[in-house]
């Protein structure tokens, strides 16, 4: 995809003035609250008509106030996936479904519903009204109800941000697999850094109506660590859980982590905050943490006072978040050899 | 295809009736109203042969915009006011009516009633002590009810209309001398000029059988 | 009670009547209802005017007004009638008239209904693939459904009681024009069937609260179906 | 366009009959529309198809049966006869039969405002002392005022447009009971005066103009004081 | 306060059945959603009607079905504090305040506005509109408006849940000086265990409509250790927060707890969840947690399959989660001597 933006868009009070190329498949659009991610989004796909600018999509002029051109939402093939399911209460769930597939012709119709229903797992909810539908399965319709519509791109604004976060990591594999199976590329709102680092690429940061950052999930989560209240969070990928007295032990590539019981899955991912990890410079011996990991200091940044340490576990990264104070006594290098400790209970198993 | 003035509905009703018993084939399509707004209408394209009048100022508007077959218009029937009421109070003739509370006459704008009656007290030389006690109403129907219901001590009204009435009673018939007369008029419209129905059925009209049935309704012929 | 055949005649006549103008009146009204709800335009204002004109005209001057326009010599009469089409003294002449004077009853309806659409589900449809005029049809008149049943009520009970426009525009012709109200006027206006007017009146009320609780019925399954 | 000193009267009367027939009717509306919304009792059906009717019912059969309520021998006219009230062919008249003809869409009005209200408001407002009286009028009152707002310029309107039960019931007097709708039906009865017949259809229609600019401005006002 | 409950009442579906006799002054309800707890105030309020039953408050009958007695809502002199501020929209800031004052009859008005202003720094709000509000001042305002209906009792219904964690406990403290100062009782609804510590003396548990424990809101929370996601969480009452090297030393008791800075005030209020501390036979070196605290086992509780560790340090007392598998090893036993290290960032300051 290749996005070319050059517009601007006064609000009442507010003002929105953005220029930027964007390529790639999967970007990420930051930012506070009121900075102008929704109004960006609907000025894209056609629902708000910029004052002035143009917009490109992989070269086609969607819009351009000098060219005259002004194509209308339906023609821009760009569908929404917005914080409410948004489905019409007036339809059960396969016509919800169906709605834009129906609308698609012949030649766009690349995506088929039978190939959705298997991958997102609709098949017993296509009967159902849709006020029987949980708020989970109603976000997966409009999901599917979105890329059903075979759009060329898709924007998702806050998809997740209504969910629990249980249904929220439910949600991100199916939306990852769209983008990549059907090879459709998105541009993702959220505040939340992990949903962030799990679906996109690269990221915009936008703030009052202007583009202030263009950059990486990762680069965006260093950042912002001594600001979140969970710090930097590390994602585990884990597989092969084995009970082991009262508790599970998972595989993280060539190491063994015990965590507190929950959902057995064969493979399932973990976030860890930084702050939660102890780094001692001796091994302690009886130690209620029931990880304690040998690793080594790969490199350390700063961020607002605290100091990052990326750890080098058995080939495994993780970043663990110290105060300055800690950093000197325990004369973290790079290069120095630590202990981590991680209590069982630390982990927090996404989806 | 009839218009004619409300007042007109029963006897017009009895003559259809009668009319078609003698010839088969003869239908009618009757529109009853205000002579105004039957006007009004034929003015704008209103399928009527037939316009039967309660006034001829209605006639006279139609035939200057020659919306009506000119030489047709004749005379249907003639009708005379009378003063009708259900009141206890002893009233016999135009000086009694001072007695009264509330009386009701059409209004003197829009009903050709009222006009007549206003014109009779003028004459009489009471218009002026009345003024407060007047209701006018929307048409001659519409007195006759207020006095039927007792709400008007009494009102002017035809002749014909004071005799349809339950309750109220004719009280003293206007002397003629005081209101120019009244006049049904009726035509053939422009339209319907060549209509041999309609001019058989306004011959009819003006016929013996015709005349007996207007005086059984309290109708004058002349 | 009695009812003579003419009087089963006005029933039927009213009845055919009040749905012919119901049913004409919904998409025009449906139409006005969205310019006011969901579009800006200049003459916004005047179109509001227009639609709220006959609730404020007595029904006698709207039917004279409409006489004037679609009679013989009014422009769209004229019209009319190169097309060979004549309205004025038939029963397509009482439908205009309690079209005319329902009509604002109908679109203020029917907004209330539409202003309680979210307009995102629209903005939805729009960015999957519907044009305007498929998301009118496919998400707004559904959703709008509950003002168009209540609308469509309200209009049916306020035609079977007109009569000011209808006598002038469709005269009152008994079996061709003459509706329940236009009978009991030819009733009233005689003494002697006072009753009868009467018996009239009760028929009216009857199909009045019957159309009522037919609404009633209908907003709850709308109710129940919307899941709200 | 010139209007006569008859007409002024005809005018300011209307004005002063449309207003009158508000006034007294938004009590009375406000009450049966708030036992529709906040109460539920039996008979509450029954109360609903009583304020509809009118609507139903042609205006000329409602001056009728107000008529034989209210006149000499209606037993409300007897017992307001006693109390030295006379009201048939009054101005009051004429304002009681636009009250009655305008009041289902009052009432409708008012229920629309009131049922958007948070029942959870009343309620606090019982916890804090108050009684079920002082709520209505210090919580349901001020916060279905857009509706009441609405309700009123639509009767306002309707009754500026009454005639059928007006005339009936008031009679149509010159100075005392002709407002302008029949005053228009005077004038449009002599075919040398239909010109001034339109005069006065385009007073009305200014006014009715005025009403609704005035409608959309209050309400806009309640919108910014209420915050929403 | 004494408070005597038996009443029956079923809506639709649900029905609702308890017999209880409260006494107490602050008294809190803990249940799931839809367990009846708002069905159970609007009866006791007068705001809904029980099928059968009775209502006795300091003797007074305010129903009973037998004698047919049912005060309406203004004569049981109750006020409820609902989860949203319910202010009225078309009244002023200050109209809203004094809405139940002004109701209020001269025996019964011994709160005045005066000093709740005073008390809920209500002062530069009076003259605003409700809408210009923000939540936290809504919540404050329809708080104080129900105490100055001089009520005999308060209700307060989740009267914090619609609010953020900041304004969360910047209107805990308003809430208990409220019942201290003016001697009003007060039931108080919500599902956050640490709300429920902060604000209740004993709390009862309904389920299904039924009453099925009468504890404390200590024992609630060790009883739910297990299952909630922060464990057990302990409340820190610490003061005399000084600087030191980027951190902030408070005292707790006789203690010393180095903490990441946050608001600097005389006295705080911490939260710790139980999980975040980890304990260790041997005092270990070199470490990056900041607090390293030696403390005493003073006794042990099960849930769930987790061990509570009630541990005394220095005289204050402080709960720590460990799996089963890890008190085993470490060999943990009332009476014995741990060391517990705690990141400076674990604590969470409230209000
Ligand atoms: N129609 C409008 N008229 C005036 N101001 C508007 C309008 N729509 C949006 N705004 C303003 O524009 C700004 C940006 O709004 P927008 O919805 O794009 O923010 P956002 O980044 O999506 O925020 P959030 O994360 O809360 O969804 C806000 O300050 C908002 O108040
Ligand atoms: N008017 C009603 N008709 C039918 N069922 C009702 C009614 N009001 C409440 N209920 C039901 O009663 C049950 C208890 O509701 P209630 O509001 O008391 O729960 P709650 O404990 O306050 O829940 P929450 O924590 O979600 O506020 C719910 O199952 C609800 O659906
Ligand atoms: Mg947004
Ligand atoms: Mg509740």
């Amino acid at each position: 995809m290749k996005l070319h933006i050059d517009i601007e868009k006064t609000l009442g009070g507010f003002s929105l003035q953005l220029t930027t190329d964007l390529s790639g498949e999967r970007v990420g659009i930051f930012g506070d609250s009121g900075s102008g991610k929704t109004t960006l989004i609907h000025l894209l796909s056609g629902l708000l008509r910029p004052d002035r600018g143009e917009i490109l999509l992989d070269g086609e002029c969607l819009f351009s106030s000098k060219r005259g051109v002004d194509l209308s939402p339906e023609q821009r093939r760009i569908a929404i996936v917005f914080q409410q399911a948004m489905l019409f209460p007036h339809l059960s769930a396969r016509s919800n479904l169906l709605y834009g597939y129906r609308r698609c012709s012949d030649a766009d119709r690349a995506i088929t519903p039978e190939s959705l229903i298997e991958l997102f797992q609709l098949r017993p909810l296509l009967q159902r009204r849709v006020r029987h539908l949980s708020g989970g399965e109603k976000q997966r319709i409009a999901l599917a109800r979105a890329v059903l519509s075979n759009p060329r791109l898709l924007l998702m604004d806050e998809p997740l941000s209504a969910l629990d976060d249980t249904l929220r990591f439910q949600i991100i594999p199916y939306l990852k697999s769209v983008s990549e199976e059907f090879r459709i590329p998105y541009l993702f709102i959220s505040h939340s850094m992990t949903e962030m680092r799990l679906m996109a690429e690269q990221v915009i940061v936008v703030k009052g109506g202007q583009l202030v950052e263009e950059t990486t999930p990762e680069g965006l989560a260093r950042s912002r660590m001594a600001l979140s209240q969970g710090g930097y969070l590390n994602l585990l990928r884990l597989a092969d859980p084995v009970a082991d007295r009262g508790l599970v032990a998972w595989r993280w590539g060539r190491n063994t982590l015990l965590i507190s019981p929950d959902r057995l899955e064969e493979r399932a991912l973990f976030e860890l905050s930084s702050r939660d990890i102890i780094l001692f410079r001796k091994h302690p011996e009886a130690i209620s943490a029931r990880n304690l990991l040998e690793c080594t200091v790969k490199e350390m940044f700063d961020a607002d006072g605290r100091v990052g340490v990326v750890l080098s576990v058995n080939g495994e990264q993780l970043v663990a978040e110290i105060v300055r104070s800690a950093a000197d006594e325990l004369g973290v290098a790079a290069g120095s050899t630590l202990f981590a400790a991680i209590k069982a209970s630390a982990f927090r198993q996404l989806g | 295809n009839l218009s004619v003035a409300a007042s007109l509905k029963e006897v017009i009703n009895e003559l259809c009736a009668s009319y078609s018993a003698k010839h088969p084939g003869a239908l009618f399509v009757k529109n009853f109203g205000g002579s105004g707004t039957l006007a009004g209408q034929i003015e704008n394209g209103a399928p009527a042969d037939l316009f039967i009048a309660a006034n001829t100022e209605w006639m006279d508007h139609l035939n200057s915009k020659k919306l009506i077959a000119g030489p047709s218009i004749k005379t249907f029937a003639y009708n005379s006011l009378v003063f009708t009421g259900a009141t206890s109070k002893k009233v016999t003739s135009m000086k009694d009516i001072l007695s009264l509370d509330k009386i009701a006459i059409g209004s003197p704008k829009s009903v050709p009633a009222g006009e007549y009656a206003m014109a009779a007290m003028t004459k009489a030389g009471i218009a002026g002590k009345l003024s407060g006690k007047l209701v006018m109403a929307k048409d001659v129907r519409e007195c006759l009810m207020y006095a039927e219901l007792g709400e008007v001590d009494g009102g002017f009204v035809y002749r014909t209309d004071a005799l349809l009435a339950k309750k109220a009673k004719i009280l003293f018939v206007v002397p003629q001398n005081l209101y120019p007369r009244v006049v049904y008029p009726m035509a053939v419209t422009a339209k319907a000029a060549q209509n041999e129905e309609a001019k058989a059925f306004l011959a009819y009209l003006q016929g013996d059988e015709a005349g007996a049935v207007l005086s059984k309704f309290g109708f004058l012929l002349k | 009670m009695e009812l003579t055949p003419e009087d089963i005649t006005a029933i039927v006549l009213s009845l055919k009547v009040a749905f012919a103008a119901t049913a004409l009146s919904l998409p025009l009204g449906f139409a006005a209802a969205w310019l006011i709800v969901f579009r800006t335009f200049r003459g916004k204002v005047l179109l509001e005017v227009l639609v709220n004109l006959p609730l404020t005209l007595p029904p006698v001057v709207i039917g004279y007004l409409l006489l004037l326009l679609l009679g013989k010599n009014g422009w769209l009469g004229q019209l009319l009638a190169s097309a060979g089409i004549h309205l004025i003294f038939t029963w397509k002449a009482a439908v205009i008239a309690s079209a005319v004077v329902g009509f604002p009853l109908l679109v203020r309806s029917i907004r209330l209904g539409m202003e309680s659409i979210d307009p995102l589900l629209v903005k939805a449809s729009r960015t999957l693939g519907a044009s305007w005029l498929d998301s009118l049809l496919s998400v707004i008149l559904p959703l709008s459904m509950k003002g168009i049943i209540a609308g469509s009520s309200l209009m049916f009970a306020r035609s079977l009681g007109e009569f000011g426009a209808t006598i002038i525009l469709a005269g009152n012709i008994p079996g061709v024009t003459q509706t329940i109200p236009l009978a009991i006027y030819d009733y009233a206006s005689s003494p002697s069937s006072t009753a009868m007017a009467l018996s009239l009146c009760f028929v009216s009320i009857v199909i009045s609260v019957a159309v009522l609780f037919l609404h009633e019925l209908l907003s709850r399954k709308i109710d129940r179906s919307n899941g709200l």
